[in-house]
């Protein structure tokens, strides 16, 4: 049937992991309430502070995200914007968009407020289903043992 | 202004196999008379020079032409050097027809030759005056009415020209009016002498289109696309 | 009452470069159906089929209940049609138009003719000519509204027309759809009118439905997972529709979202598809003919 | 880099008012989006643009110049596809290159036929016997052909398919890549705008309705639907537009914050889409 | 399907009005310089004038694909042809026969019938029949513009095989052929007496516009819209 074998070509042929210089990878949902310029910072800081994007690499300019992505340029520039007043990016005249030199402590630091966002998440969604504190940290517990 | 001029001869160019048989075909009539063959020769012309004129409307592009880069005095330029060289082939088809038609049935006709004939220089000259007149006079209109009501208003003021021309002729020969035109020609080259009268009947022509252009830049100029 | 208004069963029919080979397609009785696809599909094709336009190589086509060859007039006369290119004589009137017209349909009433061409903002007297292709549009509509029909068929009825009078079109059919005797077939290239207002969705393509589906199912069942290239491994491929590859990852089309979610885990976008994505994802890049 | 598009208070009237008071601008590299219902003056504002007609009031600068003295010049940098795509149909699509290819200095053969086999145009079909889609995607090479600095589009997606939508929007994204070259094309399909397009023009009844960044619109804006108590909201400044629904009525408002008091209660707080923006925008209760 | 010679009769009222008053200019044929001319010529015009009527209206609803509309409203694709036969007579023979009562009205015109009256009914009557026997399934086959280039194709084809003929010198061959026909009509004629004949014609005319009917039924049947 015409469905199944478009996606069983795509996976033999394997074009698609085939191994690339370390891209950023920014994946949107137009059904989120976030911001796309949002979604794209959101996604760009955690590659960066995940290691994912090594101090120094060159991003995708401005214009060819846009064009990537399918968005507005605008959408582009306000996110890259954003990311630049957090020092986690730095734009060089003409060559280009590079990731920023992180200082380890404040890398540290940016990490910590990400797991703390998430655990803060946690909890909210725990709240809004009745689990009780003891439930929710028993559960951490299992999935921290379980790495 | 040479890219409109190209334009018009590329956008003929795939009806040329069609229009020319049948402009050989309808000629034939012209064997009758002189008359006849001067103004049929005139409606051959008439069909090169009036569809030149309307070729934009034809094909609904005068919105596209005028969106490329050309300023509206060009494509009016364009427009005149394409009705005129239309005109000049009407009258070089004209002419080879009549000879045709004279060489094929020389005794029965016997049409009047020398001065005055229908292939005299006068004769050539009022063809060409009447064949280029009528779309001097139509393309003003058209530009600055557009297509439908500039052939309205153009049929109004050919009606009113022709009227004119045949009161003014008419007491010299009621039958045959363009041969009458072109005694009085010969008549009026006659008087003056070749060497005056022929530069100023040419200034006269000149005279005529430049007027028509500058009437067609001026009302094309500020006419809504 | 039929709980189908329209079945068509095993239809066949061939042009140059085009071929529809044995087509089934249900069109429930009062509900909305939307007929959706790329240019050469074939919508224009099954419409004309249905009102007997053209002719078909094989297969039926019942409409209330009736074969449309054998009960020919009795089934015209309760559908009212809008085709994308309205050809009525260019120097008729909306007032002509209604006088010819109207003795054909038991249900016409004048009145009602009226009233739509008032609410339309249609010149009665104006020549067919002379109105802008919206309002040549417009007219159809009024006509089509006019008889009380039971069946619309429309092909392309909002084609050139501006968002706000489609949003009132739509809420005049949605006012007609009250009496659940009436259905409406009606296909569109904009496809966010239907996604509000159609009750099910038939996309054809190449001459073949590749699916009848209530619009619901396609807004909450379906989704779309975007991800890195590494997700479709993790996706069963029965529950795949479509793929396409971006520069930043792949975009699948899926019938069974939670269940996409649950194997891919919460880290991957699973958007809800808007129809244009639906279509965009389950064609094959541009393959055009000239349209049927 | 200064805009390639500057509208100032134009002001165009025959019988009806065609514009009223329009003021706009396009920077280098970005596409705008112009929508509005039939006779709204979207094609009003391009035959301005092209030089066709002349302003009753106001001032249109196209780089920098009035297209109605140097239109020339001007026009000499412009790629246009008009809502009639093609004329001259009766030619073949390289014939029709080759008329269209004589009037531009810094035609480009090698990239028009680039294009060509990009859209899959071949070469000796004539342009009548292709379909809308094809000959919309022809009169996009022919703009192209001649590295343009500003296309101009009329209504290019009216009448195509989605797929055949999103690709073209996609080509016009690819286009203004290079940083220089800007689009503006005018649809009545708002989907047309969610994705590409930087700026949106509302035009409604000839006046700007709502003229800026599309984002704002997407990311900021905010629709409450709610009962008939919203009506008080209709005094709020930061309401744009108010339209009756079954229920009771749905209000917009240009800041999600100032919308949160709004929504206690049944009332929804959503995401607008352009369509909804559209429609509450110029809605009469609004006025 | 009276509905759709009704529908055709208030859509094409304004194409009625301007061919049929062409009819009404038949008693101009009298102006003709010499002596009164024969009744059947003044039938004939008539009939030719309103045997345009339907074919004008057919060539409309071709010209605007207009039949696809017409074919969707609840009627059988039979009905549409059947109305296109019985219109074609009810509207062109009800006009002629109108026109024809409106002449005699005026003495010089009624006059014109003293001698020939029955064979000039005849004649109109045959023409009207012929016409709507063959334009008819032609268009509906060929569409207008089919019709067209087959009478185009016609006359060219008469034009080759006259050459032809005049070359081979076989033209008095085909006059004899065409005088035996015409003899042999006059024969019969004879035989069976005007009364006779004229049975003979109108069952002749009847039933190829049948047999024409039936044909343009099984075209129309299978031809897609």
């Amino acid at each position: 049937m015409y469905i199944y074998d478009i996606y069983s070509m795509s996976t033999m042929t394997g074009d698609l992991d085939t191994p690339e210089t370390p891209r950023m990878r920014v994946i949107l949902s137009n059904s989120s309430s976030e911001p796309i310029y949002e979604q794209i910072a959101r996604q760009i800081r955690a590659q960066i502070i995940g290691g994912e994007l090594e101090e120094g690499s060159l991003l995708s300019s401005i214009r060819s995200l846009a064009r990537d992505l399918q968005v507005s340029v605008i959408t582009t520039k306000r996110a890259y914007e954003e990311l630049e007043r957090e020092g986690l990016i730095d734009t060089v005249g003409g060559k280009g968009t590079f990731v920023a030199a992180q200082n380890p402590q404040f890398l540290r630091e940016k990490r910590m407020s990400l797991v703390e966002e998430k655990l803060a998440d946690a909890v909210s969604e725990a709240r809004l289903v009745g689990l009780s504190l003891d439930d929710l940290s028993e559960m951490l517990r299992l999935l921290a043992e379980e790495e | 202004m040479k890219a409109l001029i190209r334009k018009d001869l590329r956008l003929l160019a795939p009806y040329w196999w069609l229009i020319l048989p049948g402009h050989v075909l309808f000629s034939a009539n012209g064997v009758i008379s002189p008359e006849f063959l001067f103004w049929i020769g005139v409606a051959l012309a008439a069909s090169f020079t009036v569809g030149l004129a309307v070729i934009d409307w034809r094909f609904d592009a005068d919105r596209f032409v005028a969106a490329l880069p050309v300023d509206r005095p060009a494509q009016v330029r364009a427009r005149y050097v394409g009705a005129i060289g239309a005109a000049v082939l009407g009258t070089a088809l004209y002419v080879a027809y009549g000879s045709v038609i004279v060489a094929a049935f020389p005794a029965r006709l016997g049409w009047r030759t020398g001065a005055g004939a229908w292939n005299s220089p006068e004769g050539i000259a009022v063809f060409f005056l009447v064949a280029a007149a009528l779309v001097l006079i139509l393309l003003p209109l058209l530009f600055r009415l557009g297509l439908v009501r500039g052939i309205w208003s153009f049929g109004f003021v050919a009606l009113a020209v022709m009227a004119v021309a045949i009161s003014r002729v008419s007491n010299a020969g009621a039958e045959a009016p363009s041969q009458a035109l072109v005694e009085e020609l010969a008549v009026f080259v006659d008087d003056r002498g070749a060497a005056v009268a022929w530069p100023l009947v040419l200034a006269s022509l000149m005279g005529l289109i430049w007027l028509s252009a500058r009437l067609s830049i001026a009302g094309f100029r500020s006419r809504e696309l | 009452m039929e709980d189908n208004v329209l079945e068509i069963r095993g239809v066949h029919k061939s042009y140059p470069g085009f071929t529809m080979r044995d087509v089934d397609l249900v069109v429930p009785t009062g509900h909305v159906t939307g007929l959706i696809g790329p240019n050469g599909a074939g919508k224009t094709t099954l419409v004309k089929l249905v009102m007997n336009l053209i002719t078909r190589e094989a297969g039926e086509i019942d409409v209330f209940g009736l074969d449309n060859l054998l009960h020919e007039a009795e089934v015209k006369a309760r559908i009212g049609f809008v085709y994308d290119e309205p050809n009525f004589p260019h120097d008729v009137n909306a007032r002509d138009l209604g006088r010819a017209i109207g003795p054909f349909y038991r249900g016409w009433s004048g009145e009602r003719y009226r009233r739509l061409l008032g609410e339309f903002g249609i010149p009665v007297r104006k020549r067919f000519k002379a109105l802008s292709k919206g309002m040549q549009m417009k007219l159809a509509l009024a006509i089509a509204l006019a008889h009380d029909a039971d069946l619309l068929l429309m092909d392309e009825p909002t084609a050139g027309l501006d968002l706000e009078f489609r949003r009132d079109l739509l809420e005049h059919l949605a006012a007609i759809l009250e009496d659940e005797r009436k259905s409406v077939l009606f296909s569109t290239h904009v496809t966010s009118d239907l996604e509000r207002f159609a009750d099910f969705i038939t996309l054809i393509r190449d001459g073949e439905i590749v699916f009848s589906l209530p619009t619901s199912d396609l807004r909450d069942a379906w989704g779309v997972v975007k991800g890195a290239a590494d997700v479709l491994a993790r996706l069963d491929a029965p529950d795949v529709r479509g793929v396409r590859t971006g520069p930043h990852g792949v975009e699948a089309l899926v019938a069974n979202a939670s269940l996409a979610r649950t194997k891919c885990g919460p880290g991957v976008v699973i958007d809800r598809p808007s129809l244009d994505d639906v279509l965009v994802l389950m064609t094959r890049g541009d393959s055009y003919v000239e349209s049927h | 880099m200064d805009d390639l598009l500057v509208v100032e208070r134009i002001r165009k009237a025959w019988d009806v008012v065609a514009l009223e008071d329009v003021s706009l601008r396009l920077p280098p590299g970005h596409i705008m989006g112009i929508a509005g219902p039939n006779g709204s003056g979207k094609t009003t504002l391009i035959r301005l643009i092209l030089g066709h007609i002349r302003p009753d009031g106001g001032a249109i600068r196209v780089f920098g110049d009035d297209p109605g003295l140097s239109g020339r010049a001007i026009r000499s940098r412009i790629g246009f596809v008009l809502d009639r795509p093609i004329s001259y149909e009766h030619l073949s699509v390289t014939r029709l290159g080759r008329l269209v290819a004589d009037f531009y200095a810094d035609w480009d053969e090698v990239e028009f036929q680039r294009l060509l086999d990009e859209f899959e145009l071949p070469g000796r079909r004539r342009a009548s016997a292709l379909s809308r889609g094809m000959r919309v995607k022809l009169g996009l090479a022919l703009a192209l052909a001649h590295n343009a600095e500003l296309l101009v589009l009329d209504e290019p997606t009216t009448g195509l398919d989605p797929v055949f939508r999103r690709e073209l929007l996609a080509r016009l994204s690819a286009i203004i890549a290079d940083g220089r070259t800007s689009v503006l094309f005018s649809t009545q399909i708002l989907t047309d705008l969610d994705r590409v397009a930087d700026f949106a023009v509302f035009l409604r009844g000839g006046r700007v309705v709502f003229s800026g960044p599309k984002d704002d619109l997407l990311d900021r804006w905010a629709i409450v639907r709610g009962g008939p108590e919203l009506a008080a909201a209709a005094g709020a400044d930061a309401v744009r537009g108010i339209r009756r629904s079954r229920m009771g009525f749905d209000v917009l408002f240009d800041d999600m914050d100032a919308a949160k008091p709004y929504c206690d209660g049944p009332a929804v707080l959503e995401r607008p889409t352009l369509d909804d923006v559209f429609l509450l925008l110029g809605s009469k209760e609004s006025q | 399907m009276w509905n759709l010679i009704r529908k055709d009769l208030i859509l094409g009222r304004w194409t009625l009005i301007v061919n049929g008053s062409m009819a009404l200019l038949a008693p101009f044929i009298l102006l003709i310089p010499d002596e009164p001319p024969p009744v059947i010529l003044y039938v004939l015009y008539v009939g030719l004038m309103c045997t345009m009527l339907p074919v004008s209206l057919i060539a409309k609803e071709d010209k605007f694909s207009a039949t696809a509309f017409t074919c969707s409203l609840p009627v059988t694709r039979d009905d549409i042809v059947t109305s296109r036969y019985l219109g074609g007579w009810f509207i062109a023979g009800g006009w002629m026969a109108a026109v024809l009562a409106l002449g005699l009205l005026a003495p010089a015109v009624r006059d014109l019938w003293s001698n020939g009256a029955g064979g000039a009914l005849l004649g109109g009557l045959t023409m009207l029949g012929l016409t709507i026997a063959i334009v008819i399934p032609f268009t509906i086959r060929f569409g207008m513009n089919g019709l067209l280039f087959g009478l185009v194709g016609l006359q060219v084809l008469g034009m080759v095989l006259f050459i032809g003929a005049l070359a081979t010198g076989g033209l008095d061959g085909i006059e004899r052929a065409v005088k035996s026909v015409i003899d042999a009509v006059g024969s019969y004629h004879e035989r069976v007496g005007p009364a006779g004949f004229a049975v003979t014609v109108i069952f002749g005319v009847a039933l190829l516009n049948w047999v024409s009917w039936k044909a343009s039924r099984r075209i129309f049947r299978t031809r897609d819209l």
